[in-house]
């Protein structure tokens, strides 16, 4: 097994490459830094499927496979060690991060082409992959912590990769604060974790916490704490109510990263971590509903802000935030496996969304406003098309990947809470609206941007193949999970079951209603395809059929539009209560009036003091020896009465 | 009981007293100095009235003789004029003299108090003899200094008081 | 029974010191003007001469003449100090007197006198004794005063000094009379009170007033106010002296009484413990605010002046003083170097006519006179207390012997006043290497004699700060040895 | 190896600034060359302590012990445990790295300012390796005089106020502290052991020869402690910190935050905690919390700094807090993340410093407002400082996060509440980092005269690679420190047991092993002999 | 006989009005004769105690003070001769420039 057992070059490959890039790259040509950069990947790549191979090879005692490299903290008690893991649901992670990152990579080479940054970006997301490659191989919290934080890190450089503008370094900020935010509460989570268990690694904490009676229902207890902890985590990385406000703004980011990081990976990262942690979820009923309630929240509500949003990106980015959401819908209605699905398929299509959008900008000369499109489907058609797969995808329509993992999921939710499954559905709907309202602005209609400026042409090969690609598994990706093409047997949940198995029982309920009640779910696939279909229509009639009407409706709608368009003015909410706030406080409050007057005023005072007393104390100096005498005379009647009077 | 020495005694002390107290409230130095001179002589008459008459002649030929003539030279000298009464130090005028009679009374009172009780000594007079065999034995030493000290402050007086060659 | 010859022995440095002051003083006449330089060397020959003199009494200790002196090892320790402190600071004013034109052979004529009362005081064991040496120190002091004859400002200081110090000999003179009467004897060792009733208020106010008589000899509060104009008007060669010999012998002959009165430790505990506490503070808030480098050194010597009355609080507030005893006589001889040191460069740097002795005529000094700089920064350095000097390690032992009495007040009291005082301290080394200075000021040569006096003051005070060794074991001697 | 090695290391740059003494004061070259060498040799002379080093023996290692003062009895007497180890280490190599730093920025006085950095070298040593109380005072104190030259000669504007202002905050604990080291001298001197000796002391406590009555040990405590707190420094005794730093030259701010605050955090772990248990543990809380205010204060108002080394200066207070926390929380994993974090904090810090100082060789300024978008002109100072940044906000696989985490996690185990507080200075130290870096280097520029700003040189690449290859190893490596402070971190909580322990009501001990002396009334001899006389104990004289 | 107490008193009063007349006057002289006073004080106290003790010690004492008061007395003439000389007053009032 030399891949297995050598697991760390996977993740090192993409370091070295960054390294190279990042230190040495200064006076290299472009070529060669693309040689670079990909060819780490594409090794990392290759050796990640020869891993999966030889991890088919295992016998199942031998899962999770578990290899130490060395010590990395180690102190009273307290060891970590760079240990890397393999199970079913890290191969999948693996597959996912290392495919589609070497896909977005061959697309960076294209797209960034002509970016002053070249070496800069390809250095980052090199840099990247690695982290992301030890987030998901960790074999304990910590070391996923590294990755996690370090994905954090890229996050920010990607972000701010267009340091000359404020907008992008700015959001790379918030991107970090947020996600430090989420970091905080997943430090605790870990402390917690620790203190209850002894250890961070998955493979004593999550068989120990398996094995722990569960927090009663409606109650706190330390198993609660410690899930509750961790999502407040999953919430920063993953860009869940209330900590979504970031991935909006990281779109400042070159669209590959948007692709890459925003999308496909880094942001999943969260739902990766509360499946990695299951097991306490599992035991942790609250947790499990606080999970499902904000998954399902932010699904809708970032869904409603999609609606009204302009900015291509935008929109996908909120999409992505919604999408999220469902995927801790499924976690928090116990459908791990869904979750992880949905991760996967999100991946595909979320991905191809990404990279045609950045395709279509790249065609409009970097315009990103969809009412200054429209009408590419011929010039673009490519992109086009392959938008339109991603389109049908995360829009539901049965066969497509989208669909399998969305309908599972809403039917997990469905057994577990009535309302959480309407939110659900009605999201689908809105989930198709405003992604079909986007490929209509896009690609159809006139041609509203100004042809004498704007030379769109198709993207160069390097583009559009990871397109087509993308595409194809979009439409693919879902039919290994879907029980109705394969008799009955869904093989995704199926090989995740090993990893999953201490929480099995709902998916296990899942498999044994779809094997009873075919009736009744197909009537619940329904649902969503109607909601789906909806939004479709609505759109198609919005934005082809009479294209005055969103206007008409934004006036007739006007507050609730303001409120859309206006993001909930959370971001307002947010500066207004909390950043000014502090930063105000810090200012006037903590270093001018604290430490300033209060602190420094003292001691300067106490000196002050005493440079006053001293002056007065040397009047007394006044230079006339009868003042002197008249001293030394009220000396003498102190010092004989004290001891006259005093000393017996 | 009035006896004689202590009438004597009382007559000497009013003096003494009256002639410190005029030092103070005379304003001429020469006036001062005077008064001075006074208060030594009745110390002198005291001191022959404790049986110390050695002491008493010095007291009369060194002190009110030599030290207070060199005194009363020295404001001629220097043409003293009369003192100023307004107070410029008027710490000195309205804590310390106050003060300066809180003094008084207090140690007066202390000692007063301390004493009282000691009644009197034999009034023996002392022969000169032995004043000078302790003198010269016993406190040979400190006489020997008290040269020294003489000499040094003969060397301050010629140090001091010479004018400068150049001028 | 005329007095043993072994008497003489005893007190060999005083002989030798009257001894040479005579022969300077006769030799002043018949020596030319120009040639007093030759003078100055006979004087330092016989103030290092009475520093092997101390041969002597070490080697016949005793008590000298039916009582009233005594040789030990107490009076030898302080012997030295007065003697070195002499030693110094008629070498280190030679530039001085010859730039300013003063008369070297009375001047040293004086110094050597006055030592010669300060050893008296050293090792007086008997009032009168002491009495009258301390008159033969301040005597001359006072001529020392006002030593710049036409210098008003040297004058009124003279006049200062010696007005107030005729004031504060009355009191010491009647606590005298008041000891006397209520003992029946002054000599030290025999001074128990009287069985009367009247004894023991005598004897209170009695030593009272001896206490307030040397604690204005020390420049303790609140009897100090002489203190800064007196140094700051006097000739600085002689602030030099004024600011150690003298108060030497004064420490010395309070811990003497303290040691050998039993009466006294008791008495004087509170009246010592309040002076200590107002000394250090007059001393140290007053210096924050002066100008002129001089009088702030002045005021610093009052400070320190406090702190050698805890060492003296610490000896009185227990049955074991050795420990207070070792402290103050160590602080002694650290301070007296330091603070000699000190003022002689102020001295040097003053220039004619003293001038330029503000802080503000030390700017830029570390780069104008970098030695000279670096001797003033290591001697305030130890007047502040920092480590590798003299000075810590007296501040260290007086807060020791503070701790060892309990003082635990009066030791904090102590550490509060040393962070008072670095600041000043720190102040001059601020302008002399912090500051770029604004008018230049001509640097005088240096005097190869001044140069040697600085030399081994500094070469001391590091010696003493990181070798203590012996000197505090001396001093330990010297302070088992005071009774 | 060497038998004298500590003393070698300890006056070996003294010898050298006797070496420098003789050159000429215009040389700056060789005055410079030779620094550095002696600066270096200190340093490979220091790496054989690693040679040297025990891993697992408790007690101290490498010892020299000498007689100095026989009364009171002071010893030579210097030893290294796990503790000392590296903050040797850490001194020995920030010193010619400090060198490197001023190699161009200092120009005055250039032989002054050499003697001051190897003075300080050794001062700091000392402190490090001194097991006598005096010793370590000494050194103590000592240290203080070059860095007020430092500060006060080469600072920038205020720097006479801030160098006063250091050395009198500073000698305001330090004096204190003497006092309370007297006054444990006098407790073991009534016992009958008079010592200075640190391990002395700790013996004769833990064997129960001394017990401190409880007050007594409170007051000990909070001397020795409050002199180490304004060293740290603790909220609130941080405000001579900002001054400090914003005056002092590079490589006088280097060395304040690389060594001389952590002389508090190792006088807290070498006195503070196995001196004094019981007071220690009776007032952690208090410290906690003020270390916890410190955490986040100091982070809140470094974001709203205009200084940019005010800012740093600011970010120390908050991670001090960090290591006086983890220290209280009394947990071996806190501890040793505390020990880890000082060393963190030097290099981390030092690296901000070190770019600041860059900055300010080329602007002469610290303002924020001054610089931005300065990542053009600049791109590999732009890089190196975002990488301190990051290793300074705790950034995992580098070395702050190692120790944060350690503190944080230890503290946890028996305070979630204090660690809790704690971590959000996590975030914090995000927000004031990030947010100067992207106003100083992000954006467009904003001054012409930025636009012409050369890159680094190889020389301060050089030094920042240096640093930054040490963040690295820092945060990947940690078992190598770990592993050699291990025994240390035992040792203390072992030595924070005592044998037996006295009812917490204060009752006194009787006999003479014990001593309250701060019951004991200030009387005078004589008056109230019999009370008195059973206190004091004569200093054993000859 | 006389009670000795009557001349402690006595020499007490004297002393005191020396102190008193040392605040009180302003011209150089007479403070000093002032302190000349507070000696003589001192002096009778000395005699009164050599009676009263029947030590002749106290009669040598006061030797001693009146040698130590000449050439006090000389000394300080001489300096306000020259304070005198160069101020051309003798006022102390106006003898004040060192100060503070």
């Amino acid at each position: 097994m030399p891949v297995l057992t050598y697991l760390w070059i996977i993740p090192l490959l993409p370091l070295l490459g960054a390294a190279a890039n990042g230190i040495f790259g200064v006076r290299w040509p472009k070529n060669v830094i693309s040689a670079v950069a990909l060819s780490s990947t594409t090794l990392s790549f290759l050796l990640a499927l020869e891993a999966v191979r030889e991890f088919f090879t295992l016998s199942p005692n031998q899962i999770p496979w578990i290899r130490t490299y060395f010590t990395w903290i180690s102190a009273g008690g307290f060891q970590a060690d760079f240990a890397l893991q393999v199970d079913q649901l890290t191969v999948i992670m693996l597959l996912v991060v290392t495919g589609v990152g070497w896909l977005i990579h061959i697309y960076s080479t294209g797209y960034m082409h002509d970016d002053p940054g070249f070496r800069r970006f390809f250095s980052y997301l090199n840099l990247f992959m690695f982290f992301m490659l030890v987030l998901i191989l960790a074999a304990n919290y910590l070391l996923m912590f590294v990755g996690w934080e370090g994905v954090g890190l890229c996050s920010y450089l990607l972000i701010g990769f267009f340091f000359l503008k404020q907008s992008a370094t700015n959001a790379g900020n918030k991107a970090f604060w947020v996600n430090r935010i989420g970091d905080f509460g997943f430090l605790l989570g870990l402390f917690l974790i620790f203190r209850t268990f002894g250890s961070l690694d998955f493979s004593i904490v999550l068989p120990r916490a398996a094995g722990m009676t569960a927090d009663p229902a409606g109650q706190i207890g330390t198993l609660t704490t410690i899930a509750l902890l961790l999502f407040v985590g999953a919430v920063g990385k993953s860009a869940q109510l209330p900590l979504y406000v970031w991935l909006p703004d990281a779109m400042e980011g070159p669209t590959p990263v948007s692709a890459l990081i925003h999308a496909a990976t880094m942001v999943t990262a969260g739902v990766y971590m509360v499946v990695r942690s299951h097991a306490i979820f599992l035991n942790a009923p609250v947790a499990m509903q606080v999970v499902g309630v904000i998954g399902c929240a932010t699904a809708l509500f970032a869904a409603t802000i999609g609606l009204v949003q302009t900015d291509i990106k935008k929109v996908l980015a909120y999409s992505t935030v919604s999408q999220l959401g469902y995927m801790f819908l499924a976690c928090g209605v116990g459908a791990f496996g869904a979750g992880i699905f949905h991760l996967m398929t999100h991946a595909f299509f979320k991905g191809l969304l990404f990279l045609a959008a950045g395709s279509v900008i790249h065609a409009m000369g970097g315009e990103q406003d969809m009412r200054k499109m429209g009408g590419l489907r011929k010039k673009i058609p490519v992109t086009f098309w392959t938008m339109f797969m991603a389109t049908l995808a995360i829009a539901g329509a049965p066969g497509f990947s989208g669909f399998f993992s969305k309908d599972e999921i809403l039917n997990e939710a469905q057994r577990v809470s009535p309302v959480l499954w309407g939110l659900g559905v009605l999201t689908a709907g809105l989930t198709a609206f405003y992604m079909f309202r986007l490929l209509f602005l896009t690609f159809f209609g006139a041609e509203r941007y100004d042809e004498h400026h704007v030379h769109v042409h198709e993207s160069p090969k390097n583009m559009t193949i990871p397109l087509i690609v993308l595409a194809v598994l979009s439409v693919c990706g879902g039919w290994m999970a879907a029980p109705q093409l394969n008799g009955g047997v869904n093989h995704f949940q199926q090989f995740l079951a090993p990893v999953l198995a201490t929480g099995a029982e709902p998916a296990a309920a899942a498999a044994e209603a779809s094997g009873g009640g075919a009736e009744i779910l197909q009537a619940l696939f329904g649902a969503p395809v109607i909601a789906g279909l909806l939004g479709f229509f609505l759109a198609w009639w919005f934005y082809i059929k009479s294209p005055e009407a969103p206007k008409k409706l934004a006036d007739s709608l006007s507050p609730l539009y303001k409120l859309f368009s206006g993001k909930y003015f959370i971001d307002e909410l947010y500066q207004a209560a909390i950043v000014h706030p502090l930063v105000w406080i810090s200012d006037k409050v903590l270093w001018h009036a604290v430490d300033e007057r209060a602190i420094d005023g003292t001691v300067n005072g106490v000196a002050f003091v005493s440079r006053e007393t001293g002056d007065r104390v040397r009047r007394a100096t006044t230079g006339n020896i009868r003042s002197y005498a008249t001293w030394i005379v009220l000396g003498v009647l102190v010092f004989t009465s004290l001891l006259l009077w005093m000393v017996d | 009981m009035i006896t004689p020495q202590i009438a004597i005694f009382l007559v000497l002390a009013a003096v003494a007293v009256a002639g410190a107290v005029s030092l103070i409230v005379q304003r001429h130095p020469i006036h001062s100095a005077l008064s001075l001179i006074v208060v030594m002589v009745a110390l002198a008459g005291l001191y022959l009235l404790q049986g110390a008459e050695f002491v008493a002649a010095v007291q009369i030929i060194v002190y009110a003789g030599a030290i207070m003539v060199l005194f009363v030279f020295v404001i001629m000298l220097l043409n003293a004029g009369e003192e100023e009464r307004s107070n410029v130090s008027r710490m000195a005028r309205f804590v310390g003299a106050p003060l300066g009679v809180v003094f008084l009374v207090e140690v007066a009172y202390w000692i007063g108090r301390a004493t009282s009780h000691l009644g009197s000594a034999p009034a023996e007079t002392v022969s000169t003899r032995d004043l000078s065999t302790l003198l010269f034995r016993e406190y040979v030493f400190p006489f020997e200094l008290t040269s020294f000290l003489i000499l040094i402050a003969l060397l301050g007086a010629l140090v001091l008081a010479r004018r400068e060659e150049s001028n | 029974m005329f007095p043993p010859i072994q008497d003489l022995y005893r007190i060999a440095p005083e002989i030798v010191l009257c001894g040479f002051g005579m022969l300077v003083m006769l030799l002043a006449p018949v020596v030319s003007k120009a040639r007093h330089g030759v003078l100055a060397g006979i004087s330092l020959v016989g103030a290092a001469l009475a520093l092997v003199a101390t041969y002597y009494p070490a080697r016949y200790g005793g008590l000298a003449y039916s009582g009233l002196f005594r040789a030990d090892a107490f009076s030898l320790f302080v012997h030295w100090i007065v003697c070195g402190a002499a030693f110094l600071v008629i070498l280190g004013s030679i530039g001085y007197l010859k730039r300013d034109d003063l008369d070297a052979a009375e001047f040293c004529a004086l110094i050597l006198f006055a030592t010669a009362g300060m050893g008296v005081m050293a090792g007086a064991h008997e009032l009168l004794t002491a009495f009258i040496g301390l008159e033969m120190s301040s005597i001359s002091s006072y001529i020392l005063a006002s030593y710049r004859r036409d210098a008003p400002r040297s004058n009124e200081a003279a006049m200062k000094y010696f007005l107030l110090g005729s004031f504060a000999t009355a009191f010491f003179l009647y606590g005298i009379a008041l000891s006397f009467g209520a003992t029946g004897s002054t000599h030290l060792d025999l001074m128990m009170p009287l069985a009367n009733d009247s004894a023991h208020t005598l004897l209170k106010i009695g030593l009272g007033f001896i206490f307030i008589g040397l604690a204005f000899k020390v420049a303790a509060a609140p009897f100090q106010l002489w203190t800064p104009d007196v140094y700051e008007g006097a000739p600085t060669p002689v602030t030099a002296l004024l600011s150690t010999g003298p108060k030497a012998a004064a420490f010395a002959l309070a811990l003497r009484i303290m040691a050998s009165v039993d009466a006294a430790a008791p008495l004087w505990f509170w009246a010592l413990w309040v002076a200590a506490a107002l000394s250090m503070f007059a001393g140290n808030l007053s210096a924050i605010v002066q100008t002129s480098v001089k009088r702030m050194l002045a005021y610093s010597s009052i400070a320190h002046a406090g702190y050698i009355l805890v060492a003296l609080t610490a000896a009185a507030a227990t049955d074991h003083p050795e420990a207070g005893i070792a402290a103050a006589l160590f602080y002694l001889v650290g301070y007296a170097l330091v603070k000699m040191g000190a003022f002689l460069i102020v001295a040097q740097l003053g220039g004619p006519g003293e001038r330029h002795v503000d802080i503000e005529d030390f700017t830029g000094l570390g780069r104008r006179q970098p030695a000279m700089a670096a001797c003033l920064s290591l001697f305030l350095l130890s007047l502040l207390g920092l480590p590798i000097t003299a000075g810590f390690l007296g501040k260290f032992y007086v807060f020791n012997a503070a701790l060892e009495s309990n003082l635990i007040w009066l030791a904090i009291l102590l550490a509060l006043n040393s962070v008072i005082g670095a600041y000043y301290y720190l102040r001059v080394i601020v302008v002399m290497y912090m500051r770029e200075s604004s008018t230049e000021i001509v640097a005088e040569p240096v005097p190869w004699t001044l140069s040697a006096v600085l030399w081994i003051a500094a070469a001391g005070t590091v010696f003493a700060g990181l070798f203590p060794a012996r000197i505090i074991d001396f001093a330990a001697k010297a302070a088992l040895n005071i009774r | 190896m060497p038998a004298y090695l500590l003393s070698f290391l300890t006056f070996w740059p003294v010898v050298g600034t006797l070496a420098l003494l003789l050159l000429r004061d215009d040389d700056h070259v060789w005055i410079r060359r030779l620094a550095m060498t002696v600066a270096v040799v200190e340093f490979v002379a220091s790496l054989l302590l690693l040679r040297g080093f025990d891993l697992h023996a408790a007690g101290y290692q490498l010892e020299e012990f000498h007689n100095w003062i026989p009364q009171p009895p002071i010893h030579y007497h210097l030893g290294i445990d796990g503790l000392s180890l590296f903050l040797i280490l850490l001194t020995t190599l920030l010193t010619p790295i400090s060198i490197l730093a001023s190699w161009k920025s200092i120009d005055q006085r250039v032989k002054g300012f050499f003697i001051c950095l190897l003075v300080l070298e050794t001062g700091v040593i000392g402190v490090f390796v001194s097991l006598d109380l005096f010793l370590f005072f000494l050194f103590w104190e000592v240290m203080l005089i070059p860095m007020y030259f430092l500060i006060g000669i080469w600072g920038h504007g205020r720097r006479i106020y801030a160098a006063l202002k250091f050395v009198l905050y500073t000698m305001f604990g330090s004096i204190l502290m003497l006092v309370a080291i007297l006054w444990l001298y006098r407790v073991t001197a009534v016992a009958g052991y008079p010592t200075f000796d640190v391990s002395q002391i700790q013996a004769l406590l833990s064997n129960g020869t001394i017990t401190l009555p409880v007050r007594t040990e409170y007051l000990l405590f909070g001397a020795f402690f409050l002199a180490f707190a304004i060293k740290v420094p603790l909220f609130p005794l941080h405000t001579w910190l900002p001054d400090a730093h914003t005056e002092a030259p590079t490589a006088g701010s280097v060395m304040l935050a690389g060594v001389l605050l952590k002389m508090g955090i190792y006088g807290m772990l070498r006195f503070c905690l196995p001196l004094f248990p019981d007071a220690a543990r009776q007032f952690a809380p208090y410290i906690a919390v003020l270390a916890i205010i410190g955490i986040i204060y100091g982070a809140l108002v470094a974001m709203v700094q205009v200084d940019l080394k005010r800012l740093v200066a600011y970010s120390s207070v908050s991670h001090l807090g960090f290591v006086v926390l983890g220290i209280f929380a009394f947990h071996p994993i806190s501890i040793q993340g505390a020990v880890y974090q000082m060393l963190n904090h030097g290099i981390s810090t030092g690296a901000l410093f070190l770019c600041v100082g860059m900055l300010y060789d080329r602007r002469h300024t610290h303002l924020i407002s001054e610089f931005g978008g300065l990542a053009t002109p600049m791109p590999v100072l732009a890089a190196l400082y975002l990488f301190s940044c990051f290793a300074s906000a705790g950034l995992p696989m580098l070395n702050g996060f190692v120790g944060e985490f350690l503190i944080l996690a230890g503290t946890f185990q028996k305070h979630a509440d204090w660690a809790s507080w704690a971590a959000l200075g996590v975030i914090f130290s995000a927000v004031y980092l990030l947010w100067s870096y992207q106003r100083v280097f992000f954006g467009s520029l904003t001054q012409d005269k930025n636009g012409k700003l050369p890159d680094l040189d190889m020389r301060e690449r050089g030094i920042l690679f240096v640093m930054a290859a040490l963040i690295l190893w820092m945060g990947i490596g940690s078992p190598f420190f770990t592993r050699r402070t291990e025994a240390y971190t035992q040792n203390v909580l072992q030595l924070m047991q005592r044998p037996q322990a006295y009812n917490a009501g204060g009752s006194r001990t009787n006999g003479t092993s014990s001593t309250d002396l701060d019951h004991a009334p200030v009387t005078p001899p004589g008056l109230n002999a019999a009370a008195y006389a059973g206190v004091a104990d004569p200093v054993k004289l000859k | 006989m006389v009670p000795t107490s009557y001349f402690l008193v006595l020499s007490a009063v004297l002393f005191g009005l020396g102190v008193i007349a040392f605040i009180f006057k302003r011209n150089i002289l007479t403070i000093f004769m002032s302190s000349e006073l507070m000696l003589n004080a001192v002096n009778l106290a000395f005699v009164s105690f050599s009676r009263l003790l029947g030590q002749l010690q106290g009669q040598v004492f006061v030797f001693f003070v009146i040698v130590v008061a000449a050439a006090e007395a000389s000394v300080g003439l001489a300096i306000i001769i020259l304070i005198h000389r160069n101020r051309g007053t003798l006022d102390v009032e106006n003898v004040d420039s060192l100060k503070d």
